[in-house]
């Protein structure tokens, strides 16, 4: 059954989201003419749902905007790489520039948006995603931190629950920051947030009711546009 | 006046111990590995190393530190799936880290090549990569203070060089190549095709040739 | 998602009066001259310029001024043989001027482009035009704190432009064109030539499209 | 009759050097493989003493190395200008870059070396080159600044008297500064000079001797290389 009122989506009759149509909900809410960073994991499934003529332009930060899909067979070209380090293509329109350039580009707040995953969000739009904070893990951060600061839309794509059962969508992360203040939207398996300066609202549920999101959840939330 | 020499050893030639080495590539698009190699034979050593990553498998970056050559190494991601040299060193305490956030590591080379003192920077801000840094705030937004990173010499891979050092790269394999070129007191170039001064389109160079000191042919 | 304009006057509308708007060009070229004629036609006034000179003759920038259009103008050298208009203003204490080492102008520009917050700059220490500017010793060397300059415009000349806005430049018409498109909210070019989408070597871009709002070819 | 000590030339069989000869006096203490930024005025008048062969690339700030000649006649483009925005040709192997990127190059210190012209040079090498002081004056610095900063080596061409007949190499610079100790050599019609950390030397003379230049600057000189 789903339960639509003025603002609210409760997908109900079904289990939550697959990570592909996740992927699939993001795109969704990526409008023509924009330049979007998709971070490494999650998020590049994302471009399997931008159509060709979407007028989305691709950003990778190791230097290109208008990347195309994964290379594949006689496409692979090793000085073609995405920001995971996978081949990839070049779609008509890219560019290549060099690395300041790239981040002087993100920095600056060109690109419309970045999606990334996460491990922590916080109901203040913090985002913990680069660090686990165990102390025996070697740090590594890449340019999570550049992309949260810097684009100027957010959106953060993870399962709201850990294995254990716990929120990541917390009153305060408690895992290392990589950016104050700077998710706009978190889109998980069972739920989608906006993250407002005076609220979280939730925008669509799946597998589970708005009533019950609330009580597996520390943070208020509110229902659909106030 | 060219700066083409005949041999990746005789363009490492002269390392000092304790230099700090700006190490382009990113992924393998742009890796200097012959000259990479060069410098594991050519021996200098009580390095620092400024690089994208921090190693992978056993070639490469990754050789230079199993070699024990390296004393610390300024990166943004160091952890890999294969980076295990790296892993095996940090935590055996015997190499130096630090993590810098990526676009950083670009814009304090950047700033090393361009001749800015410090500058301040969003990135970071409110998080451990931050700690004990000196902050700002500039019309309501909080910056944290950055210095330039520069090199003493710069290993970088480029795709063709003419006989001046004037430099294109090819596709993502542009990467640092053009930062750690400006920021180094002596670049050393391994490109794939030399040519003769005036066949590259002057509207094309990325890399002038005033950055560069010395370039290598290596195969293609 | 084109971005190609039918006329200049429809790329420069909608200016604001109150703008900061950059103007492109060093001597003619790389100069939007038609984009300026179409901004004086548009109307916006009170606005503050930011350009290498403070225009020429009685014609382009010069005629902006004439018009009494500028309020406040930032450039590097206003005073120019043939720059009697600005001089007639100037003298007369009817518009602003900030002077600006050329590099500094650029660099400023690139810092609003680049998201830095500040930076400390050799250039200018000790001179009248680091007067009351804070400066702080860096590494045994004396640096003046610089601002961003940012644009809510920025009219620039370049040679081709793709349907998306990535552009090329030819020759020494690069000059101010690249930096002012990342510093600006909309960046307005005109160019010579307008091609189709891919039709331009990525590797030659200078402008990559993210840059550029508007494109409106005009006569070469 | 030509003196010539240890280390100094004295030229006292002859007048002060020509604007030419002064040029080309400068141009013969520029190495091969040099890269160099003539600034606008007399300094471009050494371009013409540099042989094709010699192995020096010019700079020119508004975005360009291996600018060549003035350009006459068909080959005036005007889309390639100098710093003082006259038609010049491009010499093989030349690039284009843009402003920033040009003075990224100044400031960051790669250039070998910049000439410019002065209106004063102080006896620990501050340079004065850009503004008279008058207050009716319209100021107008341009790059003047930048290059005295950023080049590795500042050569300074003047002639050394004032129509007053007063040295414009001064105990201290009276009219507003360019860049504070940035001067290497002065190149003057009538004598050249090496700025120090220690002392003002004098390296060569024209049309008058070492005792009679003495006399006519304010500043202490020693003789040839201490």
């Amino acid at each position: 059954m789903t339960v639509a009122d003025a603002n609210l989506d409760e997908h109900t009759d079904r289990g939550p989201l697959g990570r592909d149509e996740l992927a699939g909900v993001v795109a969704r809410d990526i409008r023509p003419g924009w330049y979007v960073n998709l971070g490494i994991g999650q998020p590049t499934l994302v471009a399997n749902h931008l159509a060709p003529d979407s007028g989305v332009t691709l950003h990778t930060e190791n230097g290109m905007l208008g990347m195309g899909p994964l290379a594949s067979g006689d496409a692979v070209d090793l000085d073609l790489l995405n920001a995971g380090k996978e081949p990839v293509t070049e779609l008509p329109g890219a560019a290549y520039f060099h690395h300041a350039d790239s981040f002087a580009m993100m920095r600056g707040g060109h690109l419309d948006l970045c999606v990334l995953g996460a491990f922590q969000v916080s109901a203040t739009g913090d985002l913990a995603n680069w660090h686990t904070g165990d102390p025996d893990a070697v740090p590594a951060v890449g340019g999570a931190m550049d992309l949260a600061v810097g684009a100027r839309q957010v959106f953060v794509m993870m399962s709201l629950f850990t294995k254990a059962g716990t929120a990541k969508l917390v009153p305060s992360c408690s895992y290392p920051l990589t950016a104050l203040r700077c998710v706009d939207r978190v889109y998980t398996d069972v739920a989608t947030f906006e993250i407002t300066a005076r609220a979280v609202v939730v925008r669509e549920t799946w597998g589970l009711s708005y009533d019950e999101l609330c009580t597996r959840v520390e943070v208020p939330l509110v229902r659909g546009y106030p | 006046m060219s700066v083409v020499c005949d041999s990746a050893d005789e363009a490492v030639a002269g390392v000092a111990d304790g230099s700090t080495v700006l190490v382009g590539g990113f992924g393998m698009a742009g890796m200097p590995v012959h000259l990479i190699d060069a410098l594991i034979r050519q021996g200098a050593t009580d390095l620092t190393v400024v690089s994208n990553n921090a190693g992978n498998a056993d070639t490469g970056l990754a050789a230079l530190l199993a070699a024990g050559r390296v004393r610390k190494i300024l990166c943004s991601f160091p952890r890999q799936a294969d980076s295990w040299v790296f892993d095996g060193l940090y935590r055996s305490g015997r190499i130096e880290l630090e993590v810098v956030p990526q676009g950083n590591l670009a814009e304090r080379m950047r700033a090393a090549g361009a001749g800015i003192g410090a500058f301040y920077c969003p990135t970071g801000v409110g998080t451990m990569l931050a700690e004990g840094k000196e902050t700002r705030e500039i019309g309501g937004r909080t910056y944290v203070l950055e210095y330039p990173i520069a090199g003493d010499v710069a290993l970088i891979g480029a795709h063709v060089a003419d006989r001046r050092g004037n430099l294109v790269y090819r596709k993502t394999g542009r990467n640092f190549g053009p930062v750690m070129a400006t920021a180094a007191t002596t670049t050393i170039a391994e490109v794939r095709h030399v040519v003769e001064v005036g066949d590259l389109d002057p509207e094309a160079v990325v890399t002038p040739g005033i950055y560069v000191d010395r370039v290598v042919r290596v195969p293609a």
